[in-house]
């Protein structure tokens, strides 16, 4: 069970640390000084979110090993973030679909995760839950912006929608590590998240004048360490300091 | 406007400023002043945007996670900054929009120490000891400028740079705290960061053509050579206390002055800088330039749905 | 064209086929045969282009300098490969431009392992033992095939395939006898790329279209399954000797065959990635795009030099 | 003096090393497949440099490291590189100036080199200067056929230049280190080189219907280790492997 709270945990921290290193990388390049403050500024909360969450994984552990640690110093396939969260930040559009299905999907996570039995998973998602709300209040209104924008934009948030979707079921992988734990009331199952995330899916989306796209062949892995070939480099820049200095105090 | 009438608004002006009375947007104001006004806070404005880069450019390589948030923050700020200015800036009937133009067609300056790149970890030591050392240097006199909209503005950024300055500062601590390498590379980090941040003040009191007139309109309120000993003064024992070096041979304690007296500064690698052709200079402008570039469709659509929005309201 | 004309054409074509004699291009050949070469050899050709990108991947990141070097020249060989291949196609009368085209709108197919990530340095060993193995596997025969220019272009192909085949087993020997992290490494890549590598045989000859004419032509000496089982028997041994498990809990030595039995493939899976739906289709088919608009004026521009250089000389 | 050529060399090393890095990132990428093999083939020549060369440092150094570790484990700023070579590739223009600034200053500087009175650089650079001659006429003919190709050409191969030229400069940086060197006959005085250098790149850019820029700032700094922002980027890639997987073998 140890084992298995360890795994759950960190893959709920990959989520908020890569995707605020995504995040990171849009400083001083956003398309108006509002958003540089806004991505920041969520960048920000995933940070904290993360480094919440891994100082509790690292507690679970009990191998001696820090938060920093973990975020840093781990190889390729042991971060268990969902492929969706690496992807390449491309234009303001593909950002925007990418942080709004995380969004939505967080939403119903820690709505669920704040009444865990794991009093601290359960802490840890009550405070994230406000920050997440005001994340999806702006990624949602930048879809329907977007969506309902000029024809220019149109194309390219559904375009970005399009190549993303098929990274969204993979927020729902559950496997063994799950079991366990749901049965523990720990874990969330889920499969229950489903009616509110499509609902908050397709209202947005219907705001927005887009569709949900087909849905194609799935695809996963990250869960279980796999991931796509950016993510390597991602990896490489944000690992670069502890590598190169290693056993250090910054 | 009546002669008479412009001699008694002069009078009226020159009276607040004499009795440290706030000029506000719908006051008169002589033209020269607004015009030295819009030059000075837009260049400001822009100096906290363009200041982003140096220091985004380390956020995904920083080196923990307090690290990383706290850098964040930073960056963040500025960008806040920025905003603050740029809406002090309006007031004066400037807008937004023509003054970053006039940045990115290189007619409106920013701190030119925003042209050296950041090139370890220590940098972000440097940059918030020194760079916002010496701006708040700058600013804090700020607080009191004369004119209303600039000097609350200043009163947030102050306070926010204070804390940037110390968190700087504290960089450079750890680093002298640890290893060979991590000295080495906060020293490495002075070496570069010290003269360019003594150009921070601007040209020296001789060669300055705008400071008198600031000083008497009570915009400024020291001259570039004095802030440039203040922050001299306050420096030189920081570094001392935690092992580093200043990069100067010519640095040494004035007893009679009670001050330090310290070298010449290359005023011609300054005048280079300032002028386009510093190491970054067409790096730093060409991101802001394909930032507005790359956003251009964004704005577009906010502005199409806005529209719409209001429309579909009214209908 | 005659009737009579046509018939005599086609047992002259068929008499060379029967004596092993080569088509060349002047040769007259059966629409059927010169589609099915066009489809055949482009694919090939576009797969070599296209596999450049898995490996290109990891030539920034190579672990030693030897290693980079040897990983330069093996992605060289491939466009070399690509250029062979499509001057080869060319000879049948249908040119590069519109091959390249068919490629980008996905019309065209490319060998469907090339749509997996390359995750890891291991991967780089896993590529080159397994993929240039299968690959090779395939193209032997190919050496001896019906049409001449294609015969011709596989020999150089095969020679320099072996040899990549080796330096990717080399890799994983080298993996092998080092760390558990290198070794885990090894074991994690070859569980990723075994599967995929069986599928770059094709469908199984019960679901395949095209084989039987290929045959009947002397286009393909092997069946797919049958290469895919010559892969097998020769894999698994080169597996079990550096300590690696082949990720196929049904693998086993079937004494009565003198061949190993292997588990059921997903097709599905295999139909997806083929369709577009894999994990790395989109990229891989964006890269190649974005290289051709990306090198549209280069290649405008050298057409007009030319053209400039010819009116120069005329003159 | 053994320091001295231990410094010596490293800087043409990196040169290489650092080039060959950037010129990788081309992979896949080219234009047309013709170059695809070109610069590829470039590339691999200027690691089997960069090889050879710090196989040398490193025996010059004498301090057990090898040629591997002084490519991959050395910190940024001990990288003695031209700040010209690091530069990122750009469009294929700017890839292609880099390239020819460069190679038309290898070219003079190996032809002087190969009569070293150190056997060892000598050999190098006899060896070496055959690829370059090599390299020299590809960069200048797409030079010649960039601004002499299309308006549209023209105008980028000259920003390219423009934007490049301020490098220029820094090949001929010298200081301490080669003034012993000098002396003994080991290194060139790059002074000496100037006019060769100069006559072919006024010959290119005659025939490629282009100027030298106005001379403005000239920058430098590589050959003391001070890089541009872009350096270190490329280092934590490049150093990845070596850093997180530190003393295998490979």
């Amino acid at each position: 069970m140890k084992n298995n709270l360890f795994t759950y945990t960190l893959r709920i921290a990959d989520d908020s640390l890569i995707l605020g290193q995504r995040l990171s990388e849009w400083c001083g390049h956003g398309p108006v000084i509002e958003e540089d403050i806004a991505l920041t500024n969520i960048a920000l909360d995933l940070i904290g979110q993360a480094t919440s969450l891994l100082e509790y994984a690292a507690k679970v552990e009990g191998k001696g090993r820090t938060a920093d640690d973990l975020a840093f110093l781990r190889f390729e396939n042991e971060y268990l973030n969902a492929q969706l969260i690496e992807q390449k930040n491309g234009d303001f559009g593909v950002t925007i679909v990418r942080q709004w299905i995380f969004d939505t999907f967080r939403l119903s996570f820690y709505e669920a995760l704040q009444h865990s039995s794991d009093s601290q998973l359960a802490a840890i998602a009550e405070k994230s839950l406000k920050e997440t709300k005001y994340h999806w209040k702006h990624s949602s209104e930048w879809m329907i912006r977007l969506g309902d924008g000029t024809e220019e934009s149109h194309l390219r948030v559904n375009e970005a929608l399009i190549s993303l979707w098929k990274f969204s079921d993979e927020l729902f992988f559950m496997d063994e590590v799950d079991k366990e734990l749901i049965a523990a009331g720990i874990a969330i199952d889920l499969e229950t998240l489903r009616p509110a995330f499509n609902e908050r899916i397709n209202y947005v989306l219907n705001e927005a004048t887009l569709e949900v796209p087909d849905s194609t062949w799935k695809l996963n892995g990250g869960r279980l360490g796999r991931h796509t070939e950016h993510f390597g480099h991602l990896i490489a820049e944000m690992q670069y300091m502890q590598r190169a200095y290693p056993n250090m105090e910054w | 406007m009546k002669e008479l009438d412009l001699v008694a608004l002069q009078e009226a002006f020159d009276r607040k400023l004499k009795n440290e009375i706030r000029i506000e947007p719908k006051d008169w104001m002589p033209d020269a002043y607004r015009k030295t006004l819009i030059r000075q806070i837009s260049q400001h404005a822009h100096s906290e945007i363009v200041g982003m880069l140096p220091e985004g450019n380390w956020i995904t390589r920083a080196p923990n996670l307090r690290r990383k948030a706290v850098l964040l923050a930073k960056v963040q700020d500025e960008a806040g900054h920025g905003q603050y200015l740029y809406s002090a800036m309006e007031t004066l009937g400037f807008s937004r929009e023509q003054s970053i133009d006039d940045l990115h067609s290189g007619k409106a300056k920013y701190s030119s120490i925003f042209n050296y790149p950041t090139l370890t970890w220590a940098d972000m030591g440097a940059v918030g000891w020194l760079v916002d050392g010496a701006a708040i240097m700058n600013q804090v006199p700020l607080c009191r400028t004369s004119y209303g909209p600039y000097a609350r503005a200043m009163v947030r950024v102050c306070k926010e740079e204070s804390f940037h300055q110390r968190q700087g500062y504290e960089i450079m601590c750890t680093l002298m705290k640890g290893t060979e390498a991590q000295k080495a590379m906060a020293q490495d980090a002075l070496n570069r960061f010290w003269w360019p941040s003594l150009m921070m003040f601007g040209p020296s009191d001789a060669e300055s053509t705008h400071t008198q007139q600031s000083i008497d309109w009570k915009i400024k309120r020291h001259t570039n050579d004095e802030l440039r000993q203040m922050f001299v003064n306050a420096s030189v024992p920081q570094a001392e206390l935690i092992g580093l070096t200043i990069p100067d041979p010519d640095l040494k304690w004035n007893e009679a002055r009670g001050e330090y007296d310290f070298g010449a500064i290359d005023w011609e690698e300054f005048k280079q800088v300032v002028s386009g052709n510093g190491p970054c200079n067409a790096e730093r402008i060409a991101a802001r330039v394909k930032a507005k570039e790359n956003g251009m469709w964004v704005r577009e659509a906010a502005m199409a749905h806005a529209e719409k929005k209001k429309i579909k309201k009214a209908s």
